[in-house]
């Protein structure tokens, strides 16, 4: 394993302490593992908190300011943050208008958040949890944990901190938190799998001709295994899923995020984004919105996801509003 | 003072078996580390041994500086830190189960090894309260509920406290076991489908160890 | 090889079609390989022209738009465009106040652009040609082809282009970026090769042990091939090099980027950051602005560079003016 | 009409002649465009030979759409289409070298070895002066001034249009095996300084297979 870190099991802090030098507009506290806007709590405002496994950079952290998130909560890498650091940030950010928990559909993240939310509510803070679920790749049923919340989870971020930071009350901030995952379907492409450092080895082991469909954020393999092909077939592959599922047709608005894992240079995902923008004009369905980069990563993989989220005149306003984040940053 | 030691003199399990329990299950954390982590790997996400051994050395950490002599109290303590320290999804399973263990142990400084099946009992009550998940669906749960069933049994049989544990962790052994063909309906591994049969599953791993070295407490005198 | 690509050969074109797709704000000639504001040419502005080899994206086409560059020309991936792009480029953003050509120092870049800058002074194009080089790495002697341009020109782009938006004329514009290359100094480290498209394979072999300390963005070898060792080590060795030539001391203030190369996760850049700010502050240097992300790459290689520039009033002024391109965006 | 037969009424070399060159160049850069990027990955970034078959593929492509029958105007044509083709280093090198020999051959459809001989050294001219390297900077020139230096000895010496192509292939070939000891000064390979040695440059190289097709066209008949 080749890192550019100290140890493994300094990681996580290191890397906030960076954060904290690189971000005077936050506010980090390091031991606690908790990323703030520096401003916060701002008083009146629906806060939105949310949190998971490190690994993801930018997101949570790099989300975090006006127009956006109030607090982000990392755990260690690929492990959800434990219940004191969502009560720590829920508390510090509460500023009597409530808190929205955006929470992403995985075992830890739902449990952690929800002891978390129950001991806030007993200290008298109003939450309300947002379930991100819009990874296609996973069949939502009784046999599975159902869907992992993947790119999605940044459209709710940016357009729920909209409505907050525009004044809307805790329920309109939640409903269209809601609203947004209702209408954003993500599928994911590994080309390799990614090392952790504690683990230090990858993953799993994919062959030098062979590519996993439909992955998570967090190294697992996938549902399928296939040999790689070219980036117009396998864009139709990921696309066919969302569209089983949630279709995009003639009139449709799309904001399109075609997002890189981490390993995979920006101009293979122009490449990529480029069939998307071909599959939607077949259809009739317009690229409203876009997005290009690493935004929702698993470390060092190689791949990418794309998601769709429908876009309607509220949302697209919303989208448009100004933020000011490390990662995200416009209209200010 | 180990289990049958303990036992001579009315079977009394105190706050020096419990501490000495907690330090074992450390101590296979630590040595387990890669083997659960690798098992993670395969189905997961790769961090459960880092995650277990994370917790317990904190627990370890937490103890030294806890003075009581009360069994109950102390099993409190190991879950509300495993809750504070872990995180993923072992930390709040693991963490609900040993506090709910420890509150419903109650105070008092004795105990035997049914009233300590009592509280393991509504530990693993806790646990699938907060997961939801049955035998079946390859989780903890598929090591922790026959571990329980082979203590109860042994407890009517009228067996030791030696024997009683070494049947619980033989079970959960084979519970451990038995989740390597299961397809996975709880959890990260539930993401791969099919692809996750084959595999065992880290969490019946850990409970495994958990048995195992309450075990070699009891066997110890 | 695993990319997402449909064939080597179209992956610029791809590239671009991808861009135009996602960046209505941008007009992109895909058959010449130019890509440009909307709204070029800007009349009684001066324009910035860039370009060079493709591969190192976001840099230069990212870095299209107000505040910044005005025309962007890739060439094929890791090979500098060819003088008829520049030509064409320069024409058609000219606004009557003159075009800055920003050169990266590879002899490749070098002699594409002179001959365009002569064409098009055939034609009576006002040009001034800015040449970066700031890599520490490369001893500017005769004995080398001179300091590769690197880091620093996103610096040179960002300061220059927000003068040429205030209207500076191209005497002022041209001397600014070279002030700002002047004062900046960059150092590169690889943890792994990266693989182009067309060859297919890596640039060059490297144990799982070991790295290359000063390399350029073309997948070329470094100058110094080591065991990998902690990111505080690797820091110190990179800010070491910088400093040798070009100290940072008491009160100097530094625009700090930690550039990923390309397949390196963010969480590691933040680690890095950390350490370049540990160091600063032991010489009594200020962090004045930070920029931490993949900025200037080599496709998929991993590894960091360290871009230190030296700011003044005038250059903080021209650095936080607004800017509005698809890799950096702010204030507007 | 090869150079030999053009040779016996009085060596006459004629646009043919030099299509049938470039032809044979751009075939062997198609065929050793691996070999050329796999020496420029050495010491480089891996895409001399792409860059030289992207190149001569271009030319090829162009030279279909001229009519012209002056060795001179084709020439031309080929340095400008590298130009406009090829980027990197090598385009605005090559280029301007085929550009100016071009030229300096002037009109008329025929020539000899002698003013071909001319034509090429103010190619090489261009070269040095838009490059600035020396023998011994581990570049293109290296291979390029031996073999200019072989023509003119073998033309003093009387020797025959295929003969002296013969001697400025084979001091090609020698200038490029010279560039392996020598550490480059100049373009990409000058940033590896000392570890530049060793390695052979692979624009030295496709220099010498510039010339070896030479040889085969005047060879031929
Ligand atoms: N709902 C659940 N109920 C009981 N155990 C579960 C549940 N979900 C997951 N587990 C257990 O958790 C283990 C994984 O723990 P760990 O790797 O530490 O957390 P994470 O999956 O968040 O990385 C699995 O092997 C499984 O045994
Ligand atoms: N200044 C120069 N003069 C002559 N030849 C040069 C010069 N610089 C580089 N070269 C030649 O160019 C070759 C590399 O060409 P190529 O790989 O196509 O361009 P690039 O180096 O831009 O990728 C080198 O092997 C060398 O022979
Ligand atoms: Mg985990
Ligand atoms: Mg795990
Ligand atoms: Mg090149
Ligand atoms: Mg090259």
């Amino acid at each position: 394993m080749k890192k550019l870190i100290n140890e493994p099991d300094r990681v996580v802090k290191d890397a906030l302490e960076g954060v904290a030098a690189a971000h005077p507009e936050l506010r980090v506290d390091v031991e606690n593992q908790v990323v703030y806007r520096a401003d916060s709590p701002v008083s009146g405002k629906v806060a939105l908190v949310s949190g998971g496994g490190a690994g993801h950079e930018p997101l949570h952290a790099g989300f975090v300011g006006p127009g956006m998130l109030d607090a982000a909560c990392p755990g260690e890498v690929f492990t959800s943050p434990v219940p004191d650091q969502m009560l720590a940030a829920t508390k510090a950010v509460e500023g009597g208008a409530g808190v929205v928990h955006i929470v992403k559909n995985y075992t830890g993240d739902v449990m952690n958040f929800q002891l978390a939310a129950e001991m806030a509510a007993d200290d008298g803070a109003k939450v309300e949890s947002v379930l991100v679920n819009d990874d296609v790749a996973v069949e939502d049923s009784l046999y599975t944990a159902g869907r992992r919340g993947t790119g999605a989870t940044l459209c709710i971020e940016k357009i729920a901190g909209a409505l907050a930071e525009r004044g809307g009350d805790l329920g309109s901030v939640a409903s269209v938190a809601r609203k947004v995952n209702e209408r954003s379907r993500s599928f994911g492409i590994a080309l390799t799998a990614c090392t952790t450092p504690s683990a230090g080895t990858p993953t799993f082991d994919l062959p030098d001709d062979e590519i996993e469909l439909g992955i998570g954020i967090h190294g697992e393999p996938g549902r399928k295994r296939v040999k790689i092909t070219s980036a117009a077939e396998l864009t139709k592959i990921a696309a066919q899923a969302i569209f089983d599922d949630y279709p995009f047709d003639k009139g449709d608005k799309a904001l399109v995020m075609v997002n890189g894992m981490g390993g995979t240079p920006l101009i293979e995902l122009y490449v990529v984004f480029n069939e998307v923008a071909k599959i939607l004009a077949e259809r009739g369905a317009e690229v409203e919105r876009a997005l290009v980069g690493d935004y929702v990563t698993s470390l060092d993989m190689a791949g990418c996801s794309i998601t769709l989220c429908k876009l309607d005149q509220e949302l697209t306003e919303l989208w448009d509003a100004p933020v000011k984040t490390p990662a995200l940053r416009w209209g200010s | 003072m180990g289990l049958i030691a303990a036992a001579r003199k009315g079977a009394i399990v105190d706050a020096a078996f419990v501490r000495e329990w907690i330090a074992k299950v450390s101590q296979s954390m630590q040595e387990q580390r890669e083997y659960l982590t690798q098992l993670d790997a395969a189905i997961g996400d790769a961090d459960h041994g880092v995650n277990m051994n994370r917790g317990f050395s904190a627990v370890m950490e937490k103890l030294g500086g806890v003075e009581s002599e009360d069994p109950g109290e102390i099993l409190t303590v190991v879950g509300s830190t495993l809750i504070s320290k872990v995180g993923g999804a072992a930390g709040p399973l693991y963490g609900s189960a040993f506090r709910q263990a420890g509150k419903a142990l109650g105070d008092g400084s004795e105990l035997d090894p049914s009233r300590l099946l009592v509280a393991l009992r509504a530990g693993l009550e806790a646990m699938q309260k907060l997961g939801a998940a049955q035998v079946g669906d390859k989780t903890i749960v598929d090591a922790f509920v026959p571990a329980l069933d082979a203590w109860q049994k042994e407890l009517d049989a009228g067996g030791s406290p030696g024997s009683i544990t070494t049947r619980a962790r033989e079970a959960a052994e084979e519970g451990m076991r038995s989740t390597v063909p299961l397809q996975a309906r709880k959890g990260r591994a539930s993401y791969l489908g099919p692809r996750s049969v084959g595999h065992q599953d880290p969490g019946a791993t850990s409970t495994a160890l958990i048995f195992a070295a309450l075990e070699r407490v009891a066997g110890s005198s």
